[in-house]
């Protein structure tokens, strides 16, 4: 079932345009998308999730799963990054592993953007909610990564970096990318109380817009990860196979998680492709100015280079016959 | 009169301007989007999106007694977070 | 009434953005729109309304309420600039007397699209033809404020700085977001006149997505109002005063010119909107040029920093009021 | 009949916007689009009508007139340069020929969108898989170009600078401009065989927003090209003149295979403005890699300051008479 | 050989570069979107989309008889507008 | 210690920045979207879309003697591609 699933998923125009971006570097086209306009379309995917998530969750109200999805989110944003750092600890020092360790205790929007557009072609429904757990996840990863500096990190460290509460909560919840969904979801939420009629003309913008906007950034996000390819041959094997094998363990612990607060099949998708991808903007945004120990480019390219490709092309159907063995589905 | 060039990470970029400010300097000059190669990093433009960003590179013209301040102030952060300084001879046209 | 209109008018999209992005500044986080990317924005909201408002204005003609508008409103931006001249000249020199002067006789387009908006939520009717009053403010206050300098300033001002009849006239007229504007207008009339069929082509462009992009280019102007405090602070408190009261001050000429004119009430209150708001766009940008004199802080911090603000959060629903006080409605 | 046409032509948005371009150059606006927005709206209508002309040549599957459009038109890029070539001779060198003949043997993508456009007003039916010709047509002129210069180039040509075979052909289909448009074909082409109903979930960006963003491009089009206008009189009258008379030669050529292949109306419009308009995009960039010895000013100016206003203002109108003409209509 | 290297508000890059070439300069080099601060205003890149623009950045190298040149010209310029200029020694490479 | 400055058209950016890695420089900065005039052509910002791009500004700050490899490897590619190179002194802050 899975390479039909698999082949399913490629052949929709955001992975295809992944892919287009992808072998643009490897047939050494000069197809090139300038700064800032990879900004403006991740600002504007950050904007329209946050805003259309705040909406769908007034509707649905706080009670039923919401509640428990975004508990069950929190948690596994502390657990995660946890494991990830113990495993680390095997090669790298405790810089490197707490910042990759935070990276994959967050979470990449746009990977759960592909799954959203994934079951919308399988016709498999989902809550909108789903998006409350996500703007939740980045804080909770990056305060443990930052933690897990202060208390670990050598005694030599220069005074100048020794990292402070208050910095540490300020990096986490208020870099540009977890503030910007953090706001438009409340906005989205407030809107949606106050003003439903304003929603339908937010909706051509945030809504209509929305699919053809994320196949543009994922034709970029093609070309940025194929270019991090070689800074992550010089990474070595062992995290090579920790940017394929991850994911795959944070995606089992993430089902059973679904399972166990017994979310809906689409939702449990969502939830599962939350624990198994990684941050590339917030988390390197905090790591880069908290921990310059560590070398951004382990961080980036595992996360940008292989384990976002990997979640966006192998990952998500996999998850999705991974969700179908778990969860039964009463459809 | 000195001419100051330094070249560092764009997320550095407040911290150093303070830094400049508290060793007085007469005024700056500030180039963001800035790429490159040190030793050790290679900076390029498509990570402009992640909130890594890039390199900034700053332009002071100054006297020699404000270098020596400066001096004192910047090598630390230079030496923490990577980032190179070098200065030329420079006159007010 | 008002504070309930207020509150109305602060949970909309537009200004909770604009909100979100004031937080950002005042709480620090990193969150920034990148250059060029407000220039796109501004832009493509002048473009938008230029088009729409040069529609509306063919489809109404030119009869009725259109002349009487169109001549008030000029009337306005040239008697505001010298009441705000007088005013100002208590503090300040006549360089930079005339050029904040001039701001304030000019309008703000992003007002008065967040006013159109308050409007369509209120559900209170208004004409499109109203951009034409828009549009053609912005140069006989630029007019003015050059005049003031060219017959008052000094003597001793340097000769390469003398400002010529052409020089004045170039500006006032050509300055790039009037130029747009008046442009967009009038490719608006003559697609309307003439091929009324492309209209729902550019639709979807030019309509359904501009509250989207309103709200998006509302968080960039939040994040560069609240910017400017500082530089506010500096001004003193003179300017501060002035940047409030003045807006007050123009809004009930405004009302008193709308009732005169015999305005309904939605179109009433985009008069008294124009006539209250400044200009950060074209009027800086014409006297950085010509006036080199004034400090660009003084009429940037004020019209951006607070009267922009003022207005997009109390003033669209204070002169509501006002209008509904001095305008008898026939509802 | 032409002057009506003309006059029909000018009066869309389209047009409107590009005059308002080239007027703010010559009355001196400050008017400016910054870069890279103008490579945003580039990049974001070769994603777009690439997409949807792949999806409409599956609809259309490659029977009928595809497969001789198809060859026509990479028959007319390869003869094209040939006569461009023999012209251009008599008063440049090799180099400098050789770059401008491949240049007008390639297309303009935007040029193609006027006629389309000009198509839709005059309620003449086409069909969407004329892009194909389109996207096919870059890399034939620019190998011809490559030839051109590889084989008659004088042998003191500095060694470093020796085509090869590999450059030449990399050059030609793997430039930014030609892959996107290419792949965003081939993506529409596979969306359309295997997702049909993702292809509604584009349209919103793809096909509804298009019109509008033509616009945008078009206003910043007029901009460049009237810059272009001081380097094309420095380029001397026998440019001139070969940048208004070389399209219609042709499209005098074109017009007749179009009969030759017995294309309706609609389609042999767009065939002709394929063969009578020339590269500003994929030409020029391969050319100033491989052929540096040929001034960039030539190609940039004619190309984009003389031909491209020429065919977008008159050529259009011209050559729908023409295809009038000598196509008769059967509607 | 002399290196110049002139910054100033980007809305006099025109009168600036005409002023150049009436110095007939053998060629210059222009970087927009620059920021900074000098001894009175500070100038950051969020003010772009107002028309007020950033700083721009020439570098013009030229011979020391250009430079005079130039210092005549543009002297005046930066005395109305602001903005600053710096001269240092250079050679071809 | 030296600095050398190049400027050239951003599309040979990538050969250039080949050949200043051939010859061992610790390291470069990058600034693109760089537009000037030199004798021959004007290279204005407007042109980015079509891909011939702008200039690129290359800044290397180097020992002499690897200043000298880099003169053998870069002025073949000057002189065909066009662009300059001027060389100052620097020193380490
Ligand atoms: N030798 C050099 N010459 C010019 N720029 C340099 C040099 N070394 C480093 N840089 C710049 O300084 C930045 C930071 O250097 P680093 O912290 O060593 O990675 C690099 O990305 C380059 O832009
Ligand atoms: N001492 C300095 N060093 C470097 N750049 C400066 C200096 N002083 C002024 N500038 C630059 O010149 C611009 C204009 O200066 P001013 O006209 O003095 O405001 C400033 O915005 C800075 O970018
Ligand atoms: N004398 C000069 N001073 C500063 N920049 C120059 C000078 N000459 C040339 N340039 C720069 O080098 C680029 C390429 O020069 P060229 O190849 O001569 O057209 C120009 O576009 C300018 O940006
Ligand atoms: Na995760
Ligand atoms: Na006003
Ligand atoms: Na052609």
């Amino acid at each position: 079932m899975e390479p039909s699933l698999i082949l399913q998923n490629v052949l929709t125009p955001p992975v295809l345009f992944f892919f287009l971006g992808v072998i643009a570097v490897f047939v050494r086209s000069d197809l090139e998308i300038p700064a800032p306009l990879p900004k403006l379309f991740s600002l504007y995917l950050l904007l329209a999730i946050g805003f259309r998530g705040g909406t769908e969750l007034q509707l649905s109200g706080l009670n039923g799963q919401v509640i428990p999805s975004i508990t069950a989110a929190i948690l596994m944003s502390l657990v995660i990054p946890l494991i990830c750092f113990i495993i680390l600890r095997i090669k790298f020092d405790v810089f490197n592993s707490a910042a990759i360790a935070a990276a994959y205790g967050s979470i990449s929007a746009v990977t759960f953007i592909t799954a959203e557009s994934f079951l919308d072609n399988q016709n498999i429904p989902f809550d909108g909610y789903m998006v409350a757990p996500l703007a939740l996840m980045e804080s909770p990863a990056i305060i443990v990564g930052l933690l897990l500096v202060k208390l670990l990190a050598p005694n030599n460290r220069p005074r100048a970096s020794k990292i402070k509460w208050r910095k540490i909560l300020h990096e986490a919840t208020l870099n540009g990318s977890a503030y910007l969904l953090m706001g438009s979801l409340l906005i989205g939420f407030l809107t949606a109380s106050t003003n439903p009629d304003t929603l339908q003309k937010m909706e051509p913008f945030t809504g209509k817009l929305f699919y053809g906007a994320e196949c543009f950034f994922l034709l970029d996000m093609g070309i940025v990860a194929a270019q991090r390819l070689p800074s992550l041959k010089r990474a070595g094997s062992f995290l090579i196979l920790f940017a394929i094998a991850m994911p795959l363990v944070n995606a089992i612990l993430g089902v059973l998680v679904a399972k166990a607060i017994q979310l809906d099949e689409g939702n449990a998708l969502l939830f599962v492709v939350l624990c198994a991808s990684a941050s590339y903007l917030a988390v390197p945004a905090a790591m880069r100015m908290t921990v310059p120990e560590a070398k951004s480019s382990y961080y980036i390219s595992t996360t940008l280079g292989l384990t976002f490709p990997f979640n966006i092309i192998f990952g998500i159907p996999l998850y999705m016959s991974l969700v179908n063995k778990v969860i039964p589905n009463f459809g | 009169m000195k001419r100051l060039d330094l070249i560092f990470g764009e997320r550095e970029l407040d911290a150093m301007l303070k830094s400049l400010e508290a060793s007085n300097v007469p005024g700056y000059t500030v180039m963001k989007h800035v790429t490159g190669r040190g030793p050790e990093r290679v900076v390029s433009e498509d990570m402009e999106f992640t909130g890594l960003g890039a390199n900034a590179h700053v332009i002071v013209f100054c006297e020699e007694t404000v270098l020596e301040r400066i001096r004192a102030n910047i090598k630390p952060l230079l030496s923490y977070y990577g980032g190179v300084a070098y200065v030329s001879e420079a006159s007010c046209l």
